[in-house]
């Protein structure tokens, strides 16, 4: 359960919006089901009241859209940031793509969000979704009430969570938590302990579902470059439609590439993907050999960091070494 | 030493202020390495995009080398220094992915290393020969 | 036994985490040492013999046993390559392949005398209830 | 589309000797955009160039692609050719199908079949080549030289020896540097003074040379031939164009308590002084935190004694701005602090001393007048030690000290050594080493001198520690070769302290966007072949700031970066290379990424005005790259996420094209 109410929020963003301190808000709103919630940007109290959500499923991290918000008017943005999603908005920062000034950053206390794909195999015909404590409560059409653990019921990403510390705000909603131990590297070390082959025909499992329906890249708060590789014809990387094997591999190769150092494992690649392919594995998967190879970095963690792929030290690892070094850490 | 009529192709990136050179050397010498390295010319190692190095896969390579001079003599001072982080994580990436390990390679050659530059052809193209053919990596559409 | 020593050495230095080969040679633990006249071999002695292999003779010195552990040359060593923790490992080695302690613990007390400095009782502990 | 001509070369039976030239010629004739495909013998004989020149007037051709030697041979060659066509001269495209093919294959088919595709794969690039100019620049003919040490001065000494007008900046309110303070000179034994203080003078008389002491600079802008710098001449409150330096009121200033630096703190100063009787410029200076009439208004002895009226209270710190075509830095060394080495009780014993300290008591000019005697009594001392090697060679793990060899104290403590026994034969001298390191021109026979004919006692071993025990030092060393611990009691002992980078060069670096080691020593454009230069073009390397050196070191070093100053500002224009990066303004993200690799900071962000497509107007960070700094390695367009970052010569279509060229 949120430790903040769904209120505290109106409240906050009503009082701001009132004295004028910011001229919209970006936040969650209320969808058609429950657990379909969607990123929108609020103008007026009313709307507020009406359809702000802060439950269970509010895993969407706005910090990209501040890129555009910003630019619409002179007046500042409200934007409610989980600590996870802080750092991809310092990472923003590091590169220059919004006005902080523009921004005012609550920072909300976060419990984990649900995978909404669990709680859809879990049930069927939801009507609705409550929380209660750890529990969740399904109205479904056919089967009553069903009573779930919470725990069993949230994302990868929030069963290994990084960090309940939020590394930027302007004003903080309840109390900030820590940076935490995360297991999240060890479902990569799985891998890496699997043959070539085995290794092999796990990604071909994996990516060849793929539709190259760029919900990754879009909802990427990394990917935000003015023109994305791929859909640039001079890149030689575009490409609407997969048209055969490698090209699956390409993409997400390029699309990995093109964040490392700059990835904070938000995670929410994985969280859009409609086909379910585990993207956050290529990105933490950069994120552990960065760690092994050249000291533990965290992207977004403060703002101006030098990322490890722009920097380097004379004695570094070389390449054929760094494969082998991939050996001994499986 | 296993005889094969399978000719690995190979794509070397060769940095122009070293590697280049040594590969010219290499020439002056008279040192015989198989044809099937066929050299890029880039001005240094820190040029060549990941992506060039997965055009070539896909586009039927089998083996891809990238050669710069040896850490610390980069003619750009620092080239190299990225291009070794580049390509260790890239490389990493790529045996992650179930990519067979030995098609990739980054190999520092100075100007006056046209032996090495040989040795590390001769080397290079048997260890990708004696894998086969790229399957795994190539795109069937484009080859022919 | 060559072999046996190769591994013997590999433990001394694993134990340890001295690296031998970063000495310099300049002999500031030596210099420093206030054990150094009732030492048969001299800190900087133990660097350079357990890197060449030269076990043996150390193992059987009773040098090993006059290191106070009072870190002096880990502390001033330019090229942090730390002595002490050297002999101390020797020492140790020593100790196992013995199979028993040079010392008890216990037998600590009845050895002890007024004129004993603190320091010299806290390094006793150090070496001897390992 | 191109119209391509190719050219292949047989070089004699060097390239026809294993590739069959006519079938390479004919094959590459069907290839996209050529035009015409032909074979000669040696095109790079004036019959062959003149073949190229025809074919392209002849036929119009946009491009050529050569097939013969290695472009590191003929590349240029080819472009003239080019050129004198009337085609742009980087249209032109070599395939290496000698030193990478026909010498290395052996057999006719096999070569043939490499020469051609490497052929087609020039072919491709070319088709995506684009004329390129290389843009121009004009050159400002002055130099700055930040620091008027021994390195500064030679450097600005040989640049206007050869006309061009240079500007010293010092931080202190005299140039001579560490020089200034030495005594006598190794190996020869000739005082400091004597040969700096005629240089000093040089340069203060030459009218080409300007020096702004107790000045620094603050701010960097503009690239090679092209530099605005400011430089903040701090307020010595006195009028320098004034002053004679008769030093009237540096003997009147009644606040006598005034540490003086240029002897170390060793003796004090008045709150107006001249730091030493050869300063240049001689004039006062007035230390602001000493000084009571401009801390509390009460004085203004020295404004009553000055017969001048030289004397401003109300000076304040002044900036001008001046434009330079080259830069050399010239920041010098310091001795490290001793604080991490306490085993030799610097801070607890008034008589543990550093080698620089040493060479002010040993200075005629110095607080003792040339006397040695110790700083705490000021008894002569009859035992004393000298400890090498004290900070300098420390591994980075021990986390005090320096890894590098601080290369000088070798030869200055056997110069110590030796004039200390030369004049005072009743004192006691130990060295203690690990190594005596004597590489130079009569360095290895001056330290034997030490030793064979001054009877200094060297001691391979380090010195473990030192105690303060009454009026004595009580040294304890290890004798490596004679197996012994030493006991002595000293009366002085002197630290060959490590010298370090100055500490003003990571700030002065970072406006220059020169880069440095680790160490704070700036690095070198080539470390071999390029001593002199910082790999930002138009920044130059003279003395201590590139790495240890001694005197002789530096004054070549100096004369060497003199002599590349005096060679870039000799061009009237700067020509630059062509293939260079270009920043696609429209899909640059602004995200800085591209700075952080450049190695020669030529890029920077400003902030553009944008017609957007729906007309309305945006403001965007981009990247735009400097031209004429920009060196072409392409380090920033492989950092570019987007693909805006391009490099011109070498793009990422080209070089893809060629991929796709060797790869079909």
């Amino acid at each position: 359960m949120q430790e903040i109410t769904r209120n505290a929020l109106v409240e906050k963003a009503s009082a701001l919006l009132a004295d004028g301190t910011v001229g919209r808000v970006l936040a969650w709103k209320r969808g058609e089901f429950d657990y379909d919630v969607t990123p929108a940007v609020f103008q007026t109290a009313e709307e507020l009241a009406r359809d702000l959500v802060w439950n269970d499923f509010c895993g969407a991290n706005f910090s990209k859209y501040l890129i555009k918000e910003t630019e619409k008017s002179d007046e500042k943005v409200l934007v409610f940031l989980k600590p996870c999603d802080t750092y991809s908005f310092n990472q923003l920062l590091t590169e220059h793509r919004f006005n902080r000034e523009k921004v005012y950053v609550i920072g909300v206390p976060c419990a984990g969000m649900l995978d909404v794909e669990k709680v859809k195999k879990s049930a069927e015909g939801i009507a609705s979704i409550t929380e209660d404590s750890d529990k969740i409560v399904i109205e479904t059409l056919f089967d009553g009430a069903l009573t779930l653990d919470r725990a069993s019921l949230l994302a990868e990403r929030c069963i290994n969570c990084k960090s309940k510390k939020h590394t930027a705000y302007d004003e903080l909603l309840g109390e900030d938590g820590e940076v935490l131990d995360s297991a999240r590297f060890d479902e990569v070390a799985a891998i890496e302990a699997m043959t070539p082959d085995e290794r092999f025909a796990f990604w071909q499992n994996e990516l060849s579902r793929c539709i190259r329906c760029n919900a990754c890249r879009n909802v990427c708060p990394a990917c935000t470059c003015e023109k994305c590789v791929f859909d640039n014809p001079a890149s030689g990387l575009e490409n609407k439609a997969a048209s055969d094997s490698f090209e699956e591999k390409m993409f997400h190769i390029i699309r990995a590439f093109h964040v490392v150092g700059r990835c904070t494992d938000c995670g929410e690649c994985s969280r859009v993907c409609p086909q379910q392919i585990p993207l956050h594995l290529l990105n933490r998967k950069f994120i552990k050999d960065i760690d092994n190879f050249y000291g533990e970095y965290q992207a977004g963690a403060e703002v101006g960091s030098r990322a490890p792929i722009v920097d380097y030290t004379t004695e570094d690892l070389e390449p054929n070494e760094a494969v082998e070094r991939g050996d001994d850490n499986a | 030493m296993q005889v094969t009529e399978y000719k690995p192709l190979i794509v070397a990136f060769c940095c122009n202020w070293c590697s280049y050179a040594g590969a010219d050397l290499a020439g002056n010498n008279r040192l015989a390495y198989p044809a099937d390295v066929k050299i890029i010319r880039v001005p240094c190692s820190c040029r060549v995009n990941p992506t060039f190095i997965l055009r070539a896969f896909q586009r039927g390579a089998d083996g891809v080398i990238i050669c710069g001079c040896h850490p610390g003599d980069c003619h750009y001072t620092s080239g190299n220094y990225y291009t070794r982080r580049r390509m260790a994580l890239l490389f990493s990436m790529l045996d992650y992915l179930g990519i067979e390990r030995e098609r990739t390679r980054v190999e520092w050659v100075s100007a006056a290393e046209g032996a090495k530059f040989a040795a590390t052809m001769n080397d290079f193209v048997s260890t990708v020969a004696a894998l086969g053919e790229n399957k795994r990596l190539e795109d069937l559409r484009c080859k022919k | 036994m060559e072999n046996k020593n190769e591994r013997r050495k590999e433990q001394i230095l694993r134990m340890s985490g001295v690296n031998p080969k970063k000495c310099m040679r300049c002999g500031k633990c030596s210099g420093t040492c206030p054990s150094y006249d009732e030492m048969e071999y001299h800190p900087h002695q133990f660097v350079s013999m357990v890197e060449s292999g030269d076990l043996e003779p150390l193992m059987s010195s009773p040098s090993i046993y006059k290191c106070l552990s009072c870190f002096a040359c880990v502390d001033r060593c330019p090229r942090n390559v730390e002595p002490a923790k050297l002999i101390e490992a020797l020492r140790l080695t020593v100790i196992r392949e013995k199979g028993a302690n040079h010392l008890l613990a216990d037998q600590i007390p009845a050895l002890l005398d007024e004129e004993m400095p603190q320091q010299a009782i806290v390094s006793a502990m150090r070496k001897y209830s390992k | 589309m191109q119209r391509i001509g190719v050219f292949v070369c047989h070089c004699g039976t060097n390239i026809a000797g294993t590739v069959d030239v006519k079938a390479v010629a004919e094959a590459l004739q069907y290839e996209p955009g050529v035009v015409i495909s032909k074979e000669y013998q040696y095109m790079c004989s004036q019959a062959g160039q003149d073949l190229i020149k025809e074919a392209i007037k002849e036929n119009n051709l946009t491009g050529i692609v050569v097939c013969s030697c290695s472009p590191r041979m003929h590349e240029a060659t080819f472009r003239k050719t080019a050129a004198a066509a009337g085609l742009n001269p980087y249209m032109v495209e070599i395939a290496n199908i000698r030193e990478q093919c026909s010498w290395v294959h052996k057999d006719i088919p096999t070569g043939t079949e490499k020469a051609i595709i490497l052929g087609k794969a020039a072919v491709a690039k070319v088709n995506l080549n684009a004329p390129l100019t290389p843009g121009e620049s004009p050159v400002t003919k002055r130099a700055l030289v930040i620091g008027g040490g021994i390195a500064g001065i030679q450097t600005a000494l040989d640049i206007a020896d050869a006309g061009f007008p240079v500007d010293i900046v010092e931080t202190k309110p005299t140039i001579g540097g560490k020089m200034a303070q030495l005594d006598k000179t190794f190996p020869t034994l000739d005082c400091a003074a004597c040969i700096l203080t005629p240089k000093m003078v040089d340069v203060a008389q030459n009218d080409k040379v300007r020096i702004f002491s107790y000045s620094e600079v603050t701010d960097v802008s503009g690239f090679v031939g092209n530099f605005e710098v400011t430089i903040k001449r701090r307020a010595r409150y006195v009028k320098e164009d004034i002053c004679t330096g008769c030093g009237l009121c540096t003997e009147k200033c009644p606040q006598k308590k005034v540490p003086n630096e240029f002897n170390l703190g060793m003796d004090n100063r008045r709150a107006i002084y001249i730091p030493f009787a050869q300063a240049v410029p001689k004039v006062a200076t007035i230390d602001p935190d000493y000084c009571t009439m401009l801390k509390s208004g009460k004085c203004g002895v020295c404004s009553k004694v000055c017969t001048v009226g030289a004397i401003d209270y109300q000076a304040k710190d002044e900036y001008l701005t001046e434009k330079y075509g080259a830069i050399v830095v010239a920041t010098g060394f310091n001795p490290i602090s001793m604080e991490k080495f306490d085993e030799f009780a610097y801070s607890q014993s008034k008589d543990v001393i550093t080698s620089l300290e040493l060479e002010r008591l040993m200075n005629a000019a110095g607080p003792t007048g040339g006397t040695l005697l110790r700083p705490s009594d000021g008894e002569h001392p009859h035992t004393i030690v000298f400890v090498q090697c004290v900070g300098s060679r420390c591994a980075s793990c021990a986390e005090k000290g320096k890894e590098y060899c601080s290369k000088i104290c070798c030869m200055y403590t056997a110069k110590h050594a030796m004039l200390i026994r030369d004049k005072y034969p009743d004192t006691d001298v130990y060295v203690f080493y690990i190594d005596v390191r004597t590489p130079g021109k009569n360095f290895d026979e001056f330290y034997r001198r030490a030793v064979e004919e001054y009877g200094v006692h060297y001691i391979k071993g380090m010195v473990g520690k030192v105690s303060p025990e009454g009026n004595k030092l009580k040294v304890r060393a290890s004798d490596l070769i004679d197996g012994k611990q030493l006991h002595i009691d000293a009366d002085l002992v002197v630290l060959a302290a490590a010298i370090e980078p100055d500490k003003s060069a990571r700030p002065l670096a970072t406006m220059l966007t020169a880069s440095m080691d680790t160490n704070d020593f700036f690095t070198e454009a080539h470390p071999k072949l390029r001593p002199v230069e910082s790999p930002t073009a138009g920044v130059f390397l003279s003395g201590a700031c590139q790495g240890p050196k001694d005197i002789p070191e530096t004054v070549s070093q100096a004369g060497a970066a003199a002599s590349k100053v005096i060679g870039l500002l000799c061009k009237d224009k700067l020509t630059g290379n062509p293939c260079v990066a270009h920043s696609d303004e429209w899909m640059c993200n602004g995200c800085s990424t591209c700075e952080k690799v450049c190695p020669y900071g030529a890029i920077t962000y400003q902030d553009k005005e944008f017609r957007m497509p729906d007309r309305t107007v945006k403001v965007r960070r981009v990247a735009s790259v400097n031209e004429a700094v920009c060196q072409g390695c392409g380090a920033c367009t492989v950092a570019c996420m987007s693909g805006a970052m391009n490099l011109k010569g070498f793009t990422n279509q080209q070089i893809m094209a060629e991929v796709d060229a060797i790869c079909k």
